[in-house]
């Protein structure tokens, strides 16, 4: 039986090792996003421009950052798969965009609460927001792929090439405000010449990330392992 | 009472800030329960089934 | 090698022309653009704007249509198969196949496509920038669509996943064409080198990851 | 000096859905020599065949020597366009390899004259069949890899596919089979067997 089970040994190690790192990532989490909330929303200073909305940003700010950085791990994820061809590479990818998705909507509806006070506007049609929008699309997209793909067996390498060809849209987003001349304010923390913004705004900002980073992780390191075990699950109903 | 009515004002602001969080909140907690519904069904799921095939070890 | 890209360039020539998919994408492009009168009601709000946006949905919708049988029963039929197991080189097979997809789907709609934007609006002003920018975006737009279409070529629900996953990869050139079309835009070099970069570095891109995804998907 | 034509296979296994399809094979076959692979649906026949051919990945060693040209293929895809014309096919393929056999050959060895101008989708399905042959008459390639051969045919066609079987052999070939039919199917000296479980 043992044996039978062995090309999902590693799997299986794998998952035994996330399980204390995934416990981790959630008790750091939850005190980190409670203290961040907690300085963002009473102690942090309002902007000497936008006031009190700035508050907005560390919520906004935060899941605009992981919904990129979901990206670029699937997309690394991807390229790995393809190179060695180890099936645990992609199984990680997939569980990714369904994640990825709640964080990219929570960036364009905080973005748009924000944008109302600021901009006099909830939505425009620039480049920021418009390619923000395509990565949306493009996470369905690959949602759909997997489900599309289920029973196939080419679906693990549909995913990961068009999760490669979708990559294009990661630079466009990132340098879009410093490529057009936008509503959208440029970046202000991760740029060469080191973060603008006022320290105290800073504190939380950062405090919040890594709590939501984690919390992202720990979400993550749950859905590989009920994917681990939804596999084994059809291996086993499989055998009569 | 004034001050806590203030907090909630926030300039005038605080419809945005407060339903942006409150988005972000709620979204959260749906995600949060997606996945542990998820991971809570399949551990049932599996459970079944080894008790089904008995010998079965990891 | 030269000779093999025209040979195989006509054999798929000759299949649209055979199969009738030849005359269906540009019946469809002038279809669709009849419904933007009918659900403006009447056409004197079709002004300028309007016209060139609806060419280009028009243009975009033709494009994803026609998008489906790019590999489709080269890969039913087992003729793909063939090519991959006689070592016929399919990068060949890619760049014949593109060319032959945008005969039929490209340029058509290139040639009708100023008349069409002159009838709905009564005005020409714009009708070169409109010819110049859809020679630069219909090419993209497939290129584009070949490795999405040959990536979906095992899934049973291909039809409608293919043209939801292709749509927003499709999105920036749309954009930047309307852009480019525009008039008023001062700017609008600017748009037609960016056009004319994608395209360049498409051209070798795109054709390169299709070849991979055939050869990794065809078993 | 030319290498001697042979096939190494060893440990040769595959996977499908992350399931092995059939044990670890081992087997070598030589110049002049044909491999006849039998089995029940489902063992893994059509899988080896597209191992060998390198349309699968794989674990384990596949040694080709002395291989001339390209693989002759037959699968249980024909390659066939409905609306083309017998004519056209032979002529496109014929363009592709550019191969030296002339189109009168083909049709008098195939025995093509009835149907030569007639759609593909007027044909049956062993004329069909027959015609996916054509592919291997064009290139002077020494390996083939038949997947079912004989299905659908009747016994004229059977015996032209045998006799032309038998002549690649003598010229040195290397045919590759499978089959599931019982028994002996071809008379052809220097046959190897194997049986997929």
């Amino acid at each position: 039986m043992l044996r039978k089970l062995h090309k999902y040994a590693n799997p299986n190690k794998f998952s035994l090792i996330i399980m204390p790192i995934k416990n981790v990532c959630l008790y750091t989490a939850l005190p980190l996003i409670a203290i961040g909330l907690i300085i963002g929303l009473f102690f942090s200073p309002p902007d000497y421009q936008q006031g009190e909305t700035v508050r907005i940003m560390y919520i906004h700010v935060s899941s605009a950052w992981i919904s990129l950085f979901a990206y670029v791990l699937i997309f690394f994820l991807s390229v790995f798969y393809l190179i060695w061809k180890f099936p645990l590479f992609v199984l990680m990818a997939k569980e990714i965009p369904f994640v990825a998705i709640i964080f990219t909507l929570i960036t364009l509806i905080t973005g748009s609460l924000w944008g109302k006070p600021t901009w006099g506007t909830y939505w425009v049609w620039d480049a920021r927001l418009t390619s923000f929008l395509i990565l949306l699309f493009i996470y369905l997209g690959l949602i759909f792929i997997d489900k599309a793909f289920k029973y196939n067996v080419n679906g693990d390498l549909s995913f990961s090439y068009l999760s490669i060809i979708g990559a294009i849209n990661i630079p466009i987003i990132k340098f879009s405000v410093d490529w057009w001349n936008t509503l959208h304010q440029p970046a202000s923390v991760i740029r060469a010449s080191g973060p603008s913004i006022n320290i105290e705004m800073l504190i939380p900002l950062m405090i919040m990330s890594t709590g939501v980073l984690l919390l992202f992780f720990y979400l993550i390191f749950t859905n590989i392992q009920s994917a681990i075990a939804e596999k084994k699950i059809l291996f086993l109903s499989s055998k009569d | 009472m004034s001050e806590l009515s203030l907090i909630f004002e926030m300039n005038g602001y605080g419809f945005f800030i407060w339903s942006a969080y409150g988005v972000w909140f709620v979204l959260l907690i749906l995600l949060f329960l997606k996945v542990l519904l998820r991971k809570k069904e399949i551990k049932r799921k599996l459970e079944y089934l080894i008790e089904k095939n008995d010998g079965f070890e990891e | 090698m030269n000779n093999l890209f025209y040979i195989i360039l006509k054999k798929d020539f000759k299949d649209n022309l055979l199969s009738n998919k030849a005359w269906f994408t540009i019946s469809f492009f002038l279809l669709c653009l009849i419904i933007f009168p009918l659900a403006f009601g009447s056409s004197q709000y079709l002004e300028l704007n309007v016209s060139i946006s609806a060419i280009w949905i028009s243009t975009l919708f033709a494009n994803l249509i026609a998008l489906d049988h790019m590999y489709k029963e080269d890969y039913n039929d087992g003729t793909l198969l063939y090519y991959i197991v006689n070592k016929v080189p399919l990068v060949i097979v890619v760049y014949a196949k593109c060319l032959s997809h945008w005969l039929f789907s490209g340029l058509p709609i290139i040639l009708i496509a100023p008349l069409c934007s002159y009838v709905f609006s009564g005005y020409s002003e714009n009708n070169l920038n409109l010819f110049i920018s859809l020679i630069l975006a219909t090419p993209i737009f497939t290129l584009i669509g070949s490795p999405i279409a040959a990536l979906m070529l095992g899934s049973s629900l291909r039809g409608a996943a293919l043209t939801f996953i292709t749509l927003p990869f499709y999105l920036p050139i749309i954009i930047f064409g309307v852009m480019g079309t525009n008039i008023n835009n001062s700017n609008i070099n600017a748009e037609f080198y960016l056009l004319l970069a994608i395209l360049s570095i498409g051209m070798i891109f795109f054709p390169m990851i299709t070849v991979k995804i055939l050869k990794s998907i065809i078993n | 000096m030319k290498k001697k034509l042979s096939l190494t296979v060893t440990k040769l296994r595959c996977k499908r859905n992350s399931i092995s399809v059939f044990k670890p094979l081992s087997f070598k076959v030589s110049e002049g020599q044909m491999l006849i692979i039998k089995g029940k649906n489902g063992r893994g026949k059509t899988t080896l065949i597209h191992c060998l051919a390198g349309l699968l990945s794989y674990q384990g060693f596949v040694r080709w020597k002395g291989v001339e040209g390209k693989i002759g293929y037959i699968g249980h895809k024909f390659g066939l366009k409905e609306y083309e014309t017998v004519y056209d096919f032979i002529k496109f393929w014929k363009a592709v390899y550019s191969s030296k056999v002339s189109i009168e050959e083909v049709v008098e060895f195939f025995s093509l004259f009835n149907v030569l101008f007639s759609p593909i989708a007027f044909l049956s399905f062993g004329q069909k069949k027959k015609l996916t042959f054509v592919r291997l008459y064009f290139f002077n390639n020494n390996v083939w890899l038949l997947d079912e051969p004989f299905s659908g045919m009747d016994d004229n066609n059977r015996e032209l596919i045998v006799n032309m079987i038998e002549s690649h052999i003598l010229n040195k070939g290397m045919v590759v089979l499978s089959t599931h039919e019982k028994g002996r199917i071809l008379n052809i000296k220097n046959t190897k067997e194997l049986v997929i479980e």
